[in-house]
């Protein structure tokens, strides 16, 4: 299959194996010789890397350092939230923490790299046919279950049709919607049959949700993964540790414990104060602290999380182009990303695609830029003067941006009334519901699946309910598309129709940020969610 | 009869006179006024202040809430060409000296008016529970009981989740909610009053239920139930910051204190004061509303403990 | 006898005590008042409510209530100065050396501990006793004021025994720690005429064995001719007299004292009792009530589970005042609760005029309610603290008559002058008041319904005996210029005699005796009758030493008053019971000539003659007595 | 006596039992959104929120399922969670031991504290030392309880190590590994819940030392100290336990923040999150324990007023 990411294009994301031998030997001595992690970074940007590209280069260093890991130790991850409803049954993961327990415990069949290409996990090689519309995936042999039972096609079958059919409550169910069904050739060897042609399905067979369960349990936690479970309360905490008999080398760290602290603030200061290694979105105000704090790094990765907010446009004011525009030119993005993600974010064009899709990103499309006047005429033209919008703390940083909004708004005399609701029931009651209201979207590994999930005539989740034929028609073609020329110019076609037509108004993009303890070695950096698409529990190790 | 005897009689006599126009000598003074200590005194200036400003406020205050004019967030004061941040800025860039006069209105508003609802409601069911007893009294009684059994905040958080929160649908739960408490002592109150000969010569008159309600008990319970009106504010005010914590209370970007300190407590590791100056204006506010109450209320218990050795 | 030879306990030398107001001005209480008391004396201060006699007597204890000051002259106990004493030296003083007695032991005695505690802490405390001779002495203290049960009533609690008991033991806790002075506070003011001679006994008893000396405050002087050697006559804050007791009460020089022996009622007896004008005369009476019991508790075929009243009847006649007496707890308060209405009866009729009245007020037509006024007891309670007179008076004008604004208040002080009050008293609040004003606001919130019967409750005893005095008076004016007839209840015989016409004798819930008030106030007695007539203290010194020796005789009345289903309920106390009948059958209803009635098993004849006998010995016993007297002075 | 009251006290209490929880039952169920949405969240679609309540048997009436559970709570079967799966017993047994833990820690500090320092400053009123009393705990009550909570954590956590930030219990914990860990959350709660108590033992005294019983007790040249322990205390300790009891109850159930901020596993948390995922049956039962806690408190302080005055325990 084909490698996605060329490095031209990764132009601001230098790779480890990029340097030339006395950086590396810097880097390589920097990390072992147990240099503060801030010190290293100081170091780089004093070399004029920006602090983006120096933490990744780091990681990425780490990765390549990952020859000499140590064993042992044990860590404990604070996510943001956790609750009665957490899970061990993938189809049902919707929160980091079930994510991070899947990962410890489940495998899948493909794997994400940190540049989002993929690698084969329980599955060895993926092969598709002439147009992409039957995937023959041969398995690993030699797997075990944590209870001792070997891994089989069975199982793959059984947990993958869990997604499928009428009953099925997986999470993903429509994002696997154009997979026909799962067949079994051999014990270890399964193909997959498409309704459509997708050159994407690798991607698709690496969410959370599509882990591999033993065949007929549901989310017992009996997996192939690194760790095995020790001891799971929901609302409270899980143990995890090593699996000794993994299929490949293994996990470094003896013990891991999992949890959440609810409260952003608490939740910083327990990183600071040690009494946790890992956690997850760290709020823009904390940034400084954690950088301060000598024990501690700021891990920011940049992702497509978008700060959207969604104008529907089957509704008044959002039938209405001139309110979207005035509703777009008002935002300050450059303030956004600056005062508001504090640096850590880029700024967005009110298309859900960001440069961290690689090529796929449309340099060409003009920036958006913030303009009052613009705005006051557009707003003016539309006839409206106020309008309400529903907002929920979704996404760290969409609640100031709309603030912000506000604030620029009342300046030229638009009245933009916020409604303010909690986050719970939010997604059923108000998101696609309410005439104007926010969202966020975890970036998807292609540009492809991003706008199709999201701008797809009729998609599920089409969340401004703008329904444009070419796009739909663009987003089946490119999947079929070879030529990265027409590929690209296919894609910045549809990133144009949103960015004029679709009643999303996207300032910008955040950073994925977390924390971790400095002595966090060989941290992953995939950008699909946090602390690295949680792929680190298999990796990381205690310098 | 001899000298001093006579002397006596006279002396006698107009004590007599005195007598027959029933010059009996009062058992209490004169009613008295309400007399304030010094603390009492210095109490009322801060309440007045803060509801001067809670009047003129926004029209005084240099930024409007709402205004992110701030060099950075969680500056301390500076002052640019937007103008000058007395007490810096919050987490937002906003500054927090125009956002303490701004929050004044909405917090004292608030909770002024969901104590008063409270009060409004608790009494009504109290006394009506109190004179009317049996099964009346047995059904408010349970469900007040339910509502105390309850923790506050959640019972908050299902009605803001299921009404929104706009600032009356914040009066009424905090009113509601914190009626059970004022119910329990109205209720009391109600029941010793009710058994007092005032009443049942009232009764023995014929007068009707609501009358004696009005006229006798309400004027009689009103002190006793005063006394607990400054802690009720507080817990109201502290009602209404804890569920900012939960994401919930005043709508943005409308200040108030309580939220104002919840926004700002990541400022506290950068010293920065943004969510100490708000939790200063509840304290000051609060404590000076119960110091007052604690002067109007003053247990003449003391006066007599002030006698032991 | 002459106080110069004997040693000072206590000099009062010109003591000030002042109150001060809101504007910081001076109030003074107590007007620079000097006496001496002796050891072994018993001085007697007195005066009526105001006269800060309670204030001068809590001086030796260097003690003010909250609000005062002293603010001049000294109190020597022994020599020293207590005023100026060092606090721990105070602190020694109270209980030590003064010990107090309240006026009211049920309000005293803290509920939540026992008895025996608070009777021996004190000496305990102060070191004068251990644990264990606190406790003997205390038993011997209760065997001395001849309490009942004394070994057991240590261990209970006060709410557990009877007021006139609290206040006896109250005098145990004083005594226990031999004090050199006990403060008695009108110690007896609260109680029945029968339960007073009983603790008056009793003290006078335990201050001639102790050889104790005491302040005896109170302002009845009949009470203080029995027990004090020396009496200082108070108006005030001032003394108006003081001497010996022989001299103030024999040879009273000054008018104010002359004033309040006045007050002091004459013992009843016949020929006191009021006569109305014919003009008001009717063939029905105002108010009657049938065969009536009543009680509370649920109600099963006319028997309340707790009877206080059983067949009662009573005629109340136009302009007629009909005096209800008997021992509190006897159901006369009850009595006048069921004709209101408050308390509706079990059985038995309640008439207005001829027609019958329903038994709750509920059921009750206004009129009816207008026409039936009841004038509770504590006038502090009965009026709402928070309205004004011109408000409590102006209720009843409207609510019964309409009457509004101008109008209204124009009556209210035309009411306001009925009572004899300033009409500018409209605008005061009850508690700028004092005692007999409220009571007689009290009376007129009922006058202004401008009722035909008044149901006046014990309205005299929470008074002093001039204010009383006054009171009555009023009330026999108003019955004649309004012509309104009064049950007047009251466990105060002499009271009742002095203007009622008819009197009504309860019993444990029973009437044993009624009829005009001459006729009763006459032999034949009922036996509970002459109880209640002589127990009625008279002015005269020595009265109580003959009184007891009565007692001695006619069985004492200190055993508790039960309410019997069957027989006579006075069996149990009475001198003249027959075994096997009075407690079997109940008495029979002896008519006498013109409606008096007495309930009793004895005929007529049997009581006159126990009557005469009784008179004789008594003769006899005069005689020792004054020898007895005699030896003392 | 004792006995009628209790049983009654008792029945009132089932009675407010079921009164709350009608009411639970009636505030979810206006709730937006119920169960499969919550869980199924962003990525619900029409067909997989039909499958889920059809899962979870959301699809039949509300009052049958509250007269479902109804039936089951009195089978002694606490149900499900809605959102989890996990049987509410197991998800409530161990939080609420630890609910346990810290309110019998903070009320065995706090008590004590409060009762001491009210009675001290009720003996000496108007004193300087009254006067810190009373403005000091106004000054507590008047603040957040996440103000104090952060600002603890700050100190003592992140700045001077001393105590943990966070109250993360392992099962394998001393007792005194347990205290330090609870440290930060006692400390705050004592602070909190101190404050009114002793305002109240204060006024309570006070409100006595008007009777003439006290002033009686001073003529008597009994020591202040006595006079406050045995003559008042005995008198006011009737509203006195009232109040330690409403303080204990909401030690139990109202201690959301607390447990947030320091992510202790506590029940108050769990409730609000079974409000938050729309889980009725974890809701209800959380609603029945918090009451219930409730309930036999409010007995014990009546029991106690009782035995502290005689006139209930020896009526003539």
């Amino acid at each position: 299959m084909k490698d996605k990411v060329s490095p031209e294009c990764k132009s601001d994301e230098l790779n480890f194996f990029d340097l030339s031998p006395s950086d590396k030997c810097l880097v390589e001595k920097t990390i072992q010789g147990g240099f503060s992690r801030r010190d290293v970074l100081k170091l780089m940007m004093v070399t004029g890397v920006s602090l983006v590209t120096a933490q990744n280069l780091l990681f990425t260093g780490q990765q390549a350092l990952a020859a000499m890991p140590k064993k042992g130790g044990s860590v404990r991850m604070a996510a943001n939230l956790h609750g009665p409803d957490d899970q061990l049954d993938p189809p049902r993961f919707t929160s980091t923490i079930d994510y991070v327990r899947g990962r410890a415990v489940y495998n899948s069949l493909v794997q994400h790299n940190n540049d989002l290409t993929t690698r084969g996990e329980l599955a060895e090689t993926i092969e598709p046919n002439a147009d992409a519309s039957e995937w023959t995936l041969k398995l690993r042999k030699g797997v075990v279950f944590h209870d001792g039972t070997p891994f089989t096609a069975d199982d793959v079958i059984y947990s993958m049709n869990r997604h499928m059919g009428d009953d099925s409550t997986s999470v993903v169910k429509s994002v696997l919607a154009s997979i026909q069904e799962w067949k079994k050739v051999n014990s270890h060897e399964v193909k997959c049959v498409l309704n459509t042609s997708n050159s994407d399905l690798p991607t698709l067979l690496g969410l959370y949700q599509t882990k591999i369960v033993k065949n007929g349990t549901t989310g017992d936690g009996i997996g192939t993964g690194p760790f095995v479970l020790d001891s799971f309360e929901p609302g409270v905490k899980s143990v995890h540790s090593r699996n000794e008999n993994y299929w490949r080398e293994g996990a470094n760290l003896d013990l891991i414990e999992i949890t959440a602290i609810t409260d952003p603030v608490a939740r910083v200061n327990a990183l600071i104060a040690g009494d946790v290694q890992l956690i997850n979105q760290v709020a823009p105000s904390a940034f400084r602290q954690i950088e301060e704090a000598d024990n501690v790094t700021l891990l920011s990765t940049p992702a497509a999380v978008q700060l959207g907010i969604c104008v529907l446009k089957n509704a008044e004011p959002g039938m209405n182009d001139d309110f979207v525009k005035g509703l777009q030119y008002i935002q300050d993005r450059e303030r956004v990303v600056k005062r508001i993600l504090k640096g850590k974010g880029t700024v967005a064009n009110d298309t859900p695609i960001s440069i961290a899709h690689g090529p796929d990103f449309c340099s060409e499309l003009p920036q958006r830029e913030f303009d009052p006047d613009k705005a006051k005429f557009h707003f003016e033209k539309s006839g409206y003067s106020s309008a309400e919008l529903y907002v929920a703390p979704v996404a760290s940083g969409i609640e100031e941006v709309c603030l912000l909004a506000q604030a620029n708004c009342a300046k030229i005399g638009f009245d933009l009334q916020l409604k303010k609701v909690p986050t719970d029931g939010y997604w059923g009651a108000v998101w696609m519901r309410e005439p104007i209201n926010v969202v966020t979207w975890n970036m998807r590994p292609t540009a492809q699946s991003q706008m199709a999930i999201q701008f797809g005539p009729g998609a599920e989740w089409n969340d401004t309910y703008w329904n444009n034929e070419r796009m739909g028609v663009l987003l089946q073609a490119v999947l079929s598309e070879i030529d990265p020329a027409k590929r690209h110019e296919m894609m910045c076609e549809m990133q144009t129709l949103i960015h004029n037509g679709s009643g999303m108004v996207i300032p910008a993009f955040t950073n994925i940020n977390d924390g971790i303890a400095a002595n966090i070695m060989g941290m992953p950096t995939v950008p699909l969610g946090a602390l690295g698409a949680l792929e680190w529990p298999e990796f990381i190790w205690l310098s | 009869m001899n000298e001093p005897e006579k002397q006596n009689v006279e002396a006698g006599q107009e004590v007599l006179d005195k007598l027959d126009k029933f010059d009996e000598l009062p058992d209490a003074p004169p009613k008295r006024k309400l007399k304030l200590s010094w603390t009492g005194k210095i109490a009322t200036m801060i309440v007045v202040f803060w509801m001067v400003i809670a009047i003129i406020g926004p029209f005084i205050a240099p930024f409007h809430e709402m205004d992110m004019d701030g060099d950075d967030s969680f500056l301390n004061a500076h002052s640019n060409e937007y103008g000058t941040f007395y007490l810096g800025t919050d987490y937002l860039g906003r500054d927090t000296f125009s956002r303490v006069i701004w929050g004044a209105r909405m917090t004292i508003g608030i909770s002024l008016a969901a104590t008063f609802l409270a009060y409004v409601i608790g009494i009504t069911l109290g006394i009506a529970a109190a004179v009317k007893g049996g099964w009346v009294d047995m059904a408010v009684s349970r469900v007040n009981d339910a509502i105390l059994a309850l923790p506050s905040i959640m019972l908050g958080l299902i009605a803001i989740a299921a009404f929104g929160s706009s600032i009356p649908i914040l009066v009424i739960i905090a009113g509601i909610i914190y009626a059970s408490s004022v119910f329990r002592i109205a209720r009391a109150l109600g029941l010793d009053i009710m058994v007092q000969d005032f009443v049942e010569a009232a009764k023995v008159r014929g007068e009707g239920l609501w009358w004696i309600i009005k006229s006798e008990v309400l004027p009689n319970a009103a002190m006793p139930l005063a006394t607990d009106f400054g802690l009720r504010l507080v817990f109201v005010v502290l009602f209404i910051s804890s569920l900012s914590f939960l994401g919930l209370g005043v709508q943005p970007p409308q200040a108030d204190w309580g939220s104002m300190v919840r926004e700002n407590l990541a400022g506290l590791t950068y010293n920065s004061w943004a969510a100490v100056w708000p939790a200063f204006a509840i304290a000051s506010f609060t404590i000076a509303i119960n110091l007052i109450v604690d002067d109007i209320s003053a247990k003449s218990g003391g006066s007599l403990a002030k006698k032991m050795v | 006898m002459n106080e110069q030879n004997l040693e000072k306990l206590l000099e009062v030398k010109d003591l000030r005590i002042s109150a001060y107001n809101d504007e910081k001005q001076e109030i003074q209480i107590v007007k620079g008042v000097t006496f001496d008391i002796h050891k072994g004396q018993v001085v007697a201060l007195i005066g009526e409510s105001g006269s800060g006699k309670t204030t001068i007597s809590l001086a030796s204890l260097s003690y003010t209530k909250p609000g005062l000051e002293f603010t001049g002259g000294q109190v020597l106990l022994n020599g020293e100065d207590v005023l100026t004493a060092a606090p721990l030296r105070q602190r020694q003083i109270r209980g030590a050396n003064v010990a107090y007695l309240a006026q009211s032991a049920a309000a005293t005695f803290n509920p939540a501990i026992t008895i025996n505690e608070q009777v021996t802490e004190s000496a305990v405390l102060h070191g004068i006793l251990s644990q264990e001779q606190a406790n003997e002495r205390a038993l011997e203290l209760y065997h001395a004021l001849e309490l009942p049960n004394p070994d057991r009533i240590g261990y209970r609690y006060p709410h557990q025994v009877s007021g006139g008991q609290l206040q006896r033991l109250m005098a145990a806790m004083a005594l226990c720690g031999n004090p050199d002075l006990m403060v008695l506070d009108e110690p007896t003011t609260a109680l029945d005429v029968t339960t007073q001679i009983e603790v008056l006994k009793a003290f006078k008893k335990v201050i001639r064995e102790e050889n104790s000396a005491a302040i005896y405050v109170t302002h009845d002087l009949a009470v203080v001719a029995q027990i004090a050697d020396h009496i200082v006559v108070l108006y005030s804050g001032e003394i108006m007299e003081q001497g010996s007791a022989d001299k103030i009460i024999n040879h009273p020089g000054h008018a104010y004292t002359r004033r309040l022996m006045d007050a002091v009622r004459p013992k009843p007896a016949a020929g006191m009792g009021g006569t109305v004008g014919a003009e008001f005369d009717r063939d029905v009476p105002a108010l009657s009530v049938e065969q009536m019991t009543a009680g509370y508790g649920g109600i099963v075929n006319g028997e309340p589970a707790i009877p206080i009243l059983r067949d009662v009847s009573v005629e109340v006649n136009n302009a007629h005042v009909v005096g209800v007496i008997g021992e509190s707890g006897c159901g006369k308060s009850t009595l006048a609760r069921v004709m209101a209405g408050i308390l509706p009866q079990a059985s038995g009729k309640v008439k207005l005029e001829d027609e019958e009245l329903q038994g709750s007020l509920n059921d009750r037509k206004l009129e009816e309610l207008q026409k039936i006024q009841f004038v509770f007891q504590m006038a502090d309670t009965a009026l709402n603290p928070k309205q004004t007179v011109g408000q409590i008076l102006g209720r009843p004008l409207e609510f019964y008559r309409g009457i509004k604004g101008k109008e209204k208040r124009a009556k209210v002080a035309e009411i306001l002058q009925m009572v004899e009050l300033p009409p500018e008293f409209a605008s005061r609040y009850p508690m700028e008041l004092s005692g007999g004003q409220k009571q007689r606001v009290n009376m007129a919130r009922s006058l202004a319904a401008d009722p035909e019967v008044l149901l006046c409750d014990e309205v005299t005893s929470a008074l002093d005996s001039i204010v009383g005095a006054n009171v009555i008076k009023l009330l026999t004016n108003l019955r004649d210029k309004t012509g309104a007839s009064f049950v007047f209840i009251s466990h105060d015989l002499s009271t009742v005699a002095s203007f009622a016409d008819e009197i009504v004798v309860l019993y444990a819930g029973r009437v044993v005796e009624q009829g005009p008030t001459d006729e009763v106030l006459e032999p034949p007695f009922h036996p509970y009758t002459r109880l209640l007539i002589s127990s009625v203290p008279e002015l005269r010194i020595g009265w109580l030493e003959d009184t007891m020796q009565k007692r001695e005789m006619a069985v004492g009345i200190a055993r508790g008053v039960e309410i019997t289903a069957v027989g006579c309920p006075f069996y149990n106390r009475c001198p003249m019971g027959i075994d096997a009948t009075c407690d079997k059958e109940h008495p029979p209803i002896r008519e006498l000539e013109n409606g008096h009635q007495i309930t009793c098993h004895r005929t007529v004849e049997e009581l006159t003659e126990a009557e005469r006998e009784t008179q004789q010995i008594l003769r006899g016993y005069e005689k020792l007595v004054d020898e007895s007297m005699k030896v003392v002075v | 006596m004792m006995l009628q009251m209790t049983l009654r006290r008792i029945w009132v209490g089932v009675a407010t039992m079921f009164v709350v929880s009608v009411i639970v039952f009636i505030m979810t169920s206006i709730l937006p959104g119920d169960v499969a949405q919550i869980v199924l969240g962003q990525s619900a679609t029409p067909e997989t929120l039909a499958a889920l309540r059809a899962e979870l048997g959301l699809d039949m009436p509300a009052y049958l399922r509250y007269l479902e559970w109804l039936g089951d709570m009195l089978t002694g079967d606490l149900g499900t969670s809605k959102a989890g799966g996990a049987a509410i017993s197991d998800l409530i047994g161990g939080r609420f031991g630890n609910t346990m833990v810290l309110a019998g820690l903070v009320a065995g500090i706090s008590i004590p504290i409060s009762i001491l320092l009210g009675l001290w400053a009720a003996m000496h009123p108007g004193s300087w030392l009254d006067r810190t009393v009373t403005f000091g705990t106004l000054a507590t009550i008047s603040v957040p309880e996440f103000f104090v909570a952060t600002l603890m954590v700050l100190i003592l956590a992140v700045n001077l190590q001393w105590l943990p930030s966070t109250a993360l219990l392992r099962d394998e914990m001393t007792f005194f590994e347990l205290l330090g860990g609870l440290a930060m959350p006692i400390i705050t709660l004592v602070i909190v819940v101190s404050a009114q108590m002793i305002r109240m033992t204060r006024a309570g005294i006070l409100n006595v030392m008007n009777s003439p019983y006290i002033e009686m007790a001073i003529l008597k040249g009994i020591p202040r100290g006595r006079i406050i322990l045995r003559h008042a205390l005995f008198n006011a300790i009737g509203p006195i336990v009232n109040v330690i009891a409403l303080n204990l109850a909401y030690l139990v159930s109202g201690v959301v923040i607390v447990e947030t901020i320091f992510s202790y596993p506590g029940l108050a948390k769990l409730m609000i999150d079974g409000v938050q995922t729309r889980d009725l049956p974890l809701v209800q039962a959380c609603a029945m324990i918090f009451c219930g806690a409730y309930v036999i408190l409010i007995l014990i302080a009546d029991i106690g007023s009782i035995v502290s005055n005689p006139r209930l325990r020896h009526p003539k």
